[in-house]
């Protein structure tokens, strides 16, 4: 059974990604108590999944390895892993959360030494990369994960590789008849950080991601750029493995539309740009980007970078919503149909790869965990008119940037510092 | 909204937009349009049309009445429903495009000889009289539309594809000459008349 | 007394010896085996199709399918409203929901519909003949009766336009619609899943005033099939059919192909999976004759 | 502090029993480590071997720790002992994983095991327990300067949190800029109309707050201090000054509205109809409710909104960036019209529509309302009023002449003066100046430095709240153009960094990125030859000097990258826990085979965030690299002294790489200026080598990611394939 030290003064901090790690950071970084909640078997959240950040390129694990270092010093911090809130009662001082903590069958001993991912034969879908290659079902999850410590996957229970796996770990780290557990923990605050997700791509129908290989997701092209990714960092397209030159964005899949999501989700714009530099970065001769847009949303300074790759004479703006992608039976292209509406040009376009920006929708809606919690339409958390002592950080409450979903998750960590603050007081 | 034919237009004002929404079927959605496009690039007949919906709808609000109304885009829908499917503000596009065309129509200033026009016009009183389609009535009407001589003409284009039909016992010769039609018919007029009259008052159309 | 009874809204196209009689032949005996009873709406109207807009506006035309629906709930109180047409489909539920959902056009239909004494609430959901097999029926229950698979004939399902938006079948796409292909997997022939016209508009009513833009699109629509090597063309819409198989030699001249495809409707393959003859299915009513369907009817 | 006693210990976990002698390596740690206890073990890491050394510690008072197993960065909580000094040999991933197993290199495999047992040893010798700085300061209160919405909402965030608070307003009214607008835009479901500024309300909360202490008209003339201990010369209007004692700064100090004067091709103070936006916002309160009018009394009855006037423009003197806010301000201002009559006319003319996440519902809400949009490119406005411009959905020339023009004017940031353009006076001279904000007697200026545009916004992505001057967090429209929304949220967070600051403070701790670090700067003033280096390269401006020119190092304001030890040419500067000898004992401490022995030494030096960890995940994949390479890892690039260097070269090593983060302007080194001070170093080390008669080819210093997986490892190779075709190092001895 795992043991957490929880009071009405620990603030419970809900979504183990950059914004839920900022948030426990700061809280106990003013020495405040921290338990850190994160479904996944690893911290790192979306970020983790991300190549480079715009505006500047720069790599997210170089923020996350400082993260994670004064996560690892950080005595007031209590992280568990493979986590998940299901249920918030209480009130704000006063909160109790069931925490369902899903069995790893690896525990603490593990030294990620690797011996049991080489003895299990079973294979599923690498999450990390979204499902575009298999691992091993002993796996790290990735190279920076934290904590660093190897999963069993629950589909390998019972079988023969289950067994393998752990007479291959000298440490005793495999523990096959771990279960899954619940604790109540009492907290007197929570910061709710649960993130965002990409928009199905499927049901954007007239796109065809489920019908032409040549059609990805703007997070599946992230992962081609990773040198250990599944395409060894080599910008290729899926049908043939044929070099991808010539790339088309097409902005809004998925947002600003009634069909799917209301909202804008803000970042498209901006990924969609800095991955128009993956493609000059490849291929720097003969690369070509065409985005196709309703509204470029580079705003404040991130106009600067906007202007740069507008000025680079190989990335092509079309205004335009696509209406439809038919793939060309010959060459596996994906054909573009729509109207240039500046001007009106009708076009039928051919490329080598189809990029769909998706956009952003929250993991969870929290409004669903405790009622007081109220969500916008799109499930994200309304923060303004919540009534209770939850407070929504980062893409959990609105579609946002990793420098503003930071800076949503310092805000809603001294508000929940606030309330434990109160409780301190009237206790004293 | 009264006397509309005289209606002086500023370009960039709402006049020509108001005159929509108050008088165009489902009108009062032109002014959703965030001029994305998808509509235009959905429509099967697109390359057909001089104005696709969406750069109407930008005319609309710039106040361009009679390129809109003397258009014969709207006359081009097929009515495939792709463009309202697609919408991702939910406009009633197909609807729209009907609405503009009848109101063009009404106002008589739509294009005269647009064959898609004048074919609707046969097929309402076709089907208004008898309460029914009388299919050869219909096609043979369309075939005269241009005259006794390209009528013969067309007819006899179409000569194989009439004799398929009725000898596939899909086309009723007779159907020229019976009295066919349903038995309601006197009062499905009068619904008619007054479903027109209504529709007349509120849209200033009153005789 | 069968067990599934429905307010049957047949439409123009589907009297006798009009340009879908065959349809209604096939649907009549597909019904009978699948125990579903159709009772006509006395003295239906036409539903002013699409094409009613320019001279019927907005309000005439609601009141062509006002007057069906009324008198629907009036004669079948408590029955779904079945349509077989994909335009009487579309234009009776566009009404019905258009109506229901503003009060100032229910009252203005209402004191129209007055004048013969008739009144619509727009309680009764307006259904496809489609989603009736689906829902009610359910692809196993469609699977039960066959009796003569319809082995190894290659079908493009040709789902066009108003059967599938804006409404469309429930749980299907838009853009990808599977439910044709399903049925002939049911009737034991093989649907062609690479297919990618199925969605394409045939031109509808332009067939007529626009024909030679309309033929482009027709020739699309046989094309893919045709490249795909499709022995025949199912669809679920009198419109479609007709202007998919009708003008075929012309398009053979026009765009030079050799297209002699037959264009059927779902209801037909059933009928004859289910094993009615040539006739009960309405095989004689296809201009490009059904050979294999035929053969097999005949065994 | 009692005498120093080492205790090593060695892991055989994770193969290293299997591919390493460990009895051999205890005794390295033994003999030439000098360690007083020494301890194999199969499995350190599990509570087992942990308790053991937890034991240690307690029972035969072992107060130096070496554990030679894994990478630092692996099972750092679990080797996390108090009060001893931790060194690590990385025999895991730095020995047998980027080797690989080949039987004919196990003695080159062991002797770099060897080595990095020898060079734990050696830097736990030379560190200390780090005390806490008895010069802290303990002071909690925080400045807000700025009483718009950001610095109201800090200063009432700062108190609801328990903390006291100094607001500071220039003007003789709180509420700023905000105050002046008739509403906002809505933050909340459904995102359809304009919402109460709430700004009043505000106000009133500060007011009434006893822990808020407000003065306006007032400026600050002069900060000088650290976290904690800060002292502020607060100057009334009026003259009359007093000075307060503050722990933390929060400046938000806004923004003033681009000078609409600069737009005249706009028709701006020409055109009867021509106005900006928070003109309009005044008309609008003026109508308060009613119909909006003119200055001149004429009814609007049509309005056109032109977005991004004199913003995303290249022209000179105008914006080149996008204000952010206005496309939903336009939109809330088009419904002040409507909302009040919708007959009224009002258009849009935008470039792009910026109306991202749930501005989305309120663009929609605004075309329900009648509003219309026009994707436009405005030419000019003439005297009587008439707009020309380009319809680029018809592409048409066209014009119209609106009862009303609103120009969506951008945002300039009051940030104060430039420190790089304006120097600061030498110490004595010292004045305010009124053009800054903060008036520092800092030594590198008397504001914050800038970024782009003008604008105080942290240079990272992921730490938005990192300013180069400790303590002194920004927030609000000075930082980057914001909506209120977006204010009310960063302000809410620079409070929080704030009170952070104040907590570090009293206990002596360090801040971002180094949280936590007891350990401070201190220096040998006699050694000291008063070069300024160390002041002129803080890249956070916590050195000044003293009237003799000594550096006077403000240990609250240290983030402890040690940039100014790597400057320092006469090495008086040092850390208790990282020194010019923690690092110097450990590369001499490297065992040096004669030059016959065809066995070359390379010594890398490697950021300790990013080329370190690129080299952990090279081993973690098995990418193997040159088994004479020794690495050590710097908190910085920054705070590599070139004596270590020349020490390494004299001392026979063949090679020196170093490994630092991207400089330039989208620097990643998260000590700002670290790297790059390095690479300038290092470009004179040429001198030095020819001195000693080596090839320049021996020393290469590389910006390195951390996603340099592949490259890392290469680009040590690269050196070792040198070496060979150069030969050994002549200098061993």
């Amino acid at each position: 059974m795992t043991a957490v030290v929880a009071t009405n003064e620990t603030i419970l901090v809900v979504g183990g990604g950059i914004s839920g790690v900022t948030a426990a950071l700061e809280a106990a970084e003013c020495g405040k108590d921290v338990v850190l909640v994160e479904k996944q078997p690893t911290l790192g959240g979306r970020v983790s999944q991300l190549y480079r950040y715009f505006p500047k390129l720069c790599h997210p694990t170089c923020g996350m390895e400082i993260n994670f270092k004064r996560l690892k010093v950080n005595k007031r911090i209590r992280v568990l892993t493979m986590a998940e809130v299901t249920s918030l009662s209480g009130e704000a001082g006063d909160y109790t959360a069931a925490v369902k903590i899903a069995p790893r069958y690896v525990n603490e001993n593990c030294t990620a030494c690797g011996a049991c991912a080489e003895a299990v034969t079973a294979e599923i879908d690498d999450a990390h990369n979204y499902n575009m290659r298999k691992i091993k079902a002993a796996y790290l999850p990735n190279a920076m994960a934290y904590p660093q410590r190897y999963v069993l996957d629950p589909s390998v229970i019972g079988t023969p590789d289950a067994d393998k796996a752990k007479s291959a770990c000298k440490y005793n780290a495999i523990e096959l008849d771990q279960k899954e557990e619940t604790l109540n923990l009492k907290v007197g605050t929570v910061v709710w950080a649960t993130g965002w997700k990409p928009y199905d791509a499927a049901k954007i129908q007239p796109y065809g991601y489920d019908r032409i290989p040549n059609v990805i997701t703007s997070v599946e092209f992230e992962r081609m750029m990773d040198p250990f990714g599944p395409t060894g960092g080599k910008l290729v397209r899926p049908s043939d493995g044929k070099e991808a030159k010539n790339v088309a964005f097409i902005q809004c899949a998925g947002s600003r539309d009634k069909n799917h999501l209301s909202h804008c989700s803000r970042i498209c714009c901006m990924a969609s740009l800095k991955q128009s530099t993956y493609v000059s970065e490849k291929y720097p001769e003969d690369g070509a980007v065409s985005i196709y847009y309703i509204d470029i949303r580079a705003i404040d300074r991130f106009e600067d970078f906007y202007q740069k790759v507008r000025a680079d004479k190989s990335v092509k703006f079309i205004k335009s919503k696509v209406a439809s992608i038919v793939e060309d039976q010959a060459t596996g292209n994906p054909v573009l149909h729509g109207v240039d509406t500046e001007g009106y040009h009708r076009y039928a376009n051919p490329h080598d790869l189809v990029v769909l920006a998706v956009g952003m929708e929250p993991s969870v809606d929290a409004s669903k965990i405790m009622k007081g919690v109220a969500a916008d339409v799109s499930g994200f958390i309304d923060v303004n008119s919540t009534t209770e002592a939850v407070f929504g950080a980062g893409c959990a409450s609105n579609a946002l940037d990793v420098n503003r979903a930071v800076q949503s998750a310092t805000a809603a960590t001294l508000r929940a510092i606030q309330v434990v603050n109160r409780v301190s007081r009237a206790e004293a | 909204m009264g006397n509309v034919n005289t209606a002086m237009i500023e370009k960039y004002r709402n006049d020509f937009l108001k005159e929509v929404e108050a008088n165009v079927e489902e009108g009062d959605w032109v002014k959703m349009c965030m001029q994305c496009g998808v509509c235009s690039g959905s429509c099967p007949l697109g390359s057909a049309w001089e104005h696709p919906p969406q750069e109407i709808f930008m005319m609309i609000r710039a106040g361009k009445r009679d390129e809109v109304l003397k258009s014969d885009s709207m006359w081009m829908c097929t009515s495939c429903y792709n463009c309202i499917a697609r919408c991702p503000r939910g406009l009633p596009i197909t609807h729209i495009m009907h609405g503009l065309a009848n109101y063009a129509h009404r106002l008589g200033i739509a294009p005269k000889m647009n064959p898609t026009r004048r074919f609707a016009k046969m097929f309402w009183s076709n089907i208004s009289s008898s309460g029914r389609v009388n299919e050869l009535k219909l096609s043979v009407g369309l075939y005269f539309m241009d005259g006794i001589v390209n009528g013969i003409k067309k007819g006899l284009q179409m000569a194989p594809i009439g004799l398929g039909m009725m000898k596939t016992g899909r086309l009723n010769p007779m159907g020229l000459f019976s009295s066919h039609g349903i038995k309601g018919k006197g009062e499905l007029q009068k619904m008619l008349k007054k479903a027109r009259e209504i529709e007349d008052k509120r849209k200033g159309f009153a005789a | 007394m069968a067990t599934k009874q429905y307010s049957f809204y047949p439409g123009c196209s589907s009297e006798r010896k009009a340009s879908a009689a065959n349809y209604m032949t096939s649907v009549e005996s597909m019904c009978k085996t699948l125990d579903i009873q159709l009772n006509e709406i006395p003295d239906w109207n036409c539903c002013a199709a699409s094409i009613g807009y320019a001279e019927g506006g907005e309000l005439p035309r609601h009141t062509m399918n006002a007057r069906n629906i009324a008198i629907s709930e009036k004669e079948h109180p408590d029955q779904d409203i079945v349509a077989t047409c994909a335009a009487c489909w579309l234009g009776t539920r566009e009404t019905q929901e258009r109506v229901v959902h503003s009060g100032e056009l229910l009252a203005d239909i209402n004191s129209i519909l007055s004048e013969a004494g008739l009144k619509m609430e727009g309680k009764k959901p307006i259904r496809h003949m489609v989603e009736v097999l689906i829902e009610d029926i359910g692809y196993d229950g469609l699977k039960k009766p066959v009796k003569k698979p319809l082995e190894g004939i290659k079908i493009a399902g040709y789902v066009g336009c108003q059967t599938n938006r804006p409404f469309g079948v429930v749980g299907e796409s838009f853009e990808n619609p599977k439910y044709l292909d399903k049925m002939v997997e049911i009737v034991g022939a093989e649907p062609l899943d690479k297919y990618d016209q199925k969605v394409t508009c045939c031109g509808g009513a332009l067939a007529f005033s626009e024909p030679d833009k309309a033929y482009v699109q027709i020739n699309k629509i046989l094309e893919s099939a045709y490249d795909h090597g499709a022995e025949m063309v199912v669809t679920p819409c009198p419109v479609c059919q007709m202007n998919v198989e009708v003008y075929q030699d012309m398009i053979n001249k026009k765009f030079n192909k050799k297209y002699k495809i037959p264009v059927v409707y779902y209801s037909q393959l059933m009928a004859v999976a289910y094993g009615a003859n040539a006739k009960e299915a309405g095989l004689d009513g296809n201009i490009i004759r059904a050979t294999k369907l035929e053969q097999i009817a005949s065994k | 502090m009692s005498e120093m006693k080492i205790g090593a210990y060695i892991c055989q976990g994770c193969g290293i029993g299997e591919r390493l002698d460990t009895k051999q390596l205890a005794n390295v740690a033994q003999k030439e480590g000098k360690a007083h206890l020494v301890r194999e073990h199969e499995f350190l890491c599990n509570a087992q071997g942990v308790a053991m050394i937890q034991a240690d510690i307690e029972k035969e008072g072992v107060n130096h720790v070496v554990i030679a197993a894994c990478s630092r960065r692996a099972k750092a909580e679990t080797f996390n002992f108090d009060s001893v000094a931790i060194s690590r040999a990385n025999l895991r991933e730095g020995v047998i994983w980027c080797q690989p197993a080949d039987a004919d290199k196990q003695e080159i495999v062991q002797e770099m095991a060897d080595d990095y047992v020898r060079m734990a040893c050696a830097e736990t010798k030379k560190m200390q327990i780090p005390e806490v700085n008895p010069n802290r300061g303990g002071n909690k209160r925080i400045l807000v300067v700025g009483g718009g919405i950001s610095g109201l909402t800090a200063a009432t965030e700062a108190a609801k949190t328990g903390y006291d608070v100094v607001l500071v307003e220039k003007t003789g009214a709180l509420g700023g800029h905000a105050a002046k607008l008739a509403k906002r835009v809505p933050n909340h479901e459904p995102f359809a109309d304009p919402m109460d500024t709430g700004v009043d309300q505000l106000i009133k909360q500060v007011e009434g707050d006893k822990h808020i202490a407000v003065h306006l008209n007032s400026t600050i003339t002069k900060t000088s201090g650290a976290p904690g201990q800060f002292s502020v010369d607060i100057t009334k209007e009026s003259g009359g000054s007093s000075t307060e004692n503050v722990g933390a700064i929060i400046m938000a100090s806004g923004f003033t509205p681009f000078d609409a004067n600069k737009l005249a091709r706009y028709g701006y103070g020409k055109a009867p109809n021509v106005v900006d936006s928070l003109e309009l916002e005044a008309l609008a309160k003026k109508a308060n409710g009613g119909p909006i009018k003119r200055t001149d009394g004429k009814e609007v009855k049509s309005v056109v909104f032109v977005q991004c006037a004199g913003q995303r423009s290249p022209k000179e003197g105008e914006l080149p960036y996008c204000s952010g806010h206005c496309c939903n301000t336009s939109i809330k201002q088009a419904m002040y019209f409507k909302d009040q009559n919708k007959d009224v006319d009002a258009m849009v003319m935008y470039t792009d529509l910026r109306t991202p996440g749930n501005g989305e519902d309120f663009y929609r809400s605004a075309q329900k309302k009648g509003v219309t949009f026009t994707k436009g490119w405005p030419k000019e406005v003439s005297a009587n009023g008439e707009l020309k411009f380009k319809d680029v959905i018809l592409n048409d020339e066209v014009a119209t002449t609106p009862d009303l023009i609103v120009l969506a004017t951008g945002m300039v940031a009051n940030s104060g003066v430039d420190i790089e353009q304006v120097k600061q006076d030498e110490p004595g001279e010292w004045q305010a100046s009124p053009q800054s904000v903060l008036n520092m007697v800092y030594r590198q200026g008397k504001d914050l430095p800038l970024l782009k545009n003008g604008f105080n916004d942290s240079h990272f992505i992921c730490f938005p709240y990192e300013t180069r001057r400790t303590g002194i967090y920004t927030c609000g429209p000075v930082r980057r153009p914001m909506d209120m929304a977006q204010a009310i949220e960063d302000a809410t967070g620079a409070a929080l960094k704030a009170i952070q600051a104040v907590e570090n403070a009293s206990l002596g701790r360090a801040a971002h990125p180094r949280s936590g670090d007891l350990s401070y700067p201190s220096f040998r003033r006699e050694g000291c030859t008063q070069c300024k280096r160390c002041t002129v390269e803080c890249p956070f401006g916590a050195i000044d000097e003293d009237e003799q020119r000594y550096p006077v190092f403000n240990e609250s304001r240290c983030r402890r990258c040690g940039t100014c030890m790597g400057a320092c040419p006469v090495r008086v500067i040092s850390f208790e826990n990282y020194s010019i000898d923690t690092v110097g004992n450990q590369l001499k401490a490297v065992d040096m085979p004669d030059e016959f022995s065809e066995k070359p030494r390379i010594l890398v030096l490697a950021c300790e965030n990013d080329a370190y960890p690129a080299l952990d995940m090279a081993a973690m994949n098995r990418i193997p690299y040159s088994a004479f390479t020794r690495v050590i890892p710097v908190r910085c690039l920054g705070s590599v002294n070139t004596i270590w260097i020349n020490d390494a070269l004299s001392s026979g090593y063949d090679g020196a790489i170093l490994m630092g983060c991207q400089k330039g302007d989208n620097y990643q080194c998260h000590f700002v200026k670290g790297s790059e001070i390095t690479h300038v170093r290092m470009s004179k080390i040429d001198d030095t080598l020819k001195g000693m008669s080596l090839e320049p080819e021996r020393v290469r210093t590389y910006e390195v990611a951390i996603t340099d997986v592949q490259r890392a490892p290469a680009l040590i190779n690269e050196m070792a394939e040198t070496i060979q075709k150069i030969g050994l190092s002549p200098l061993k001895f």
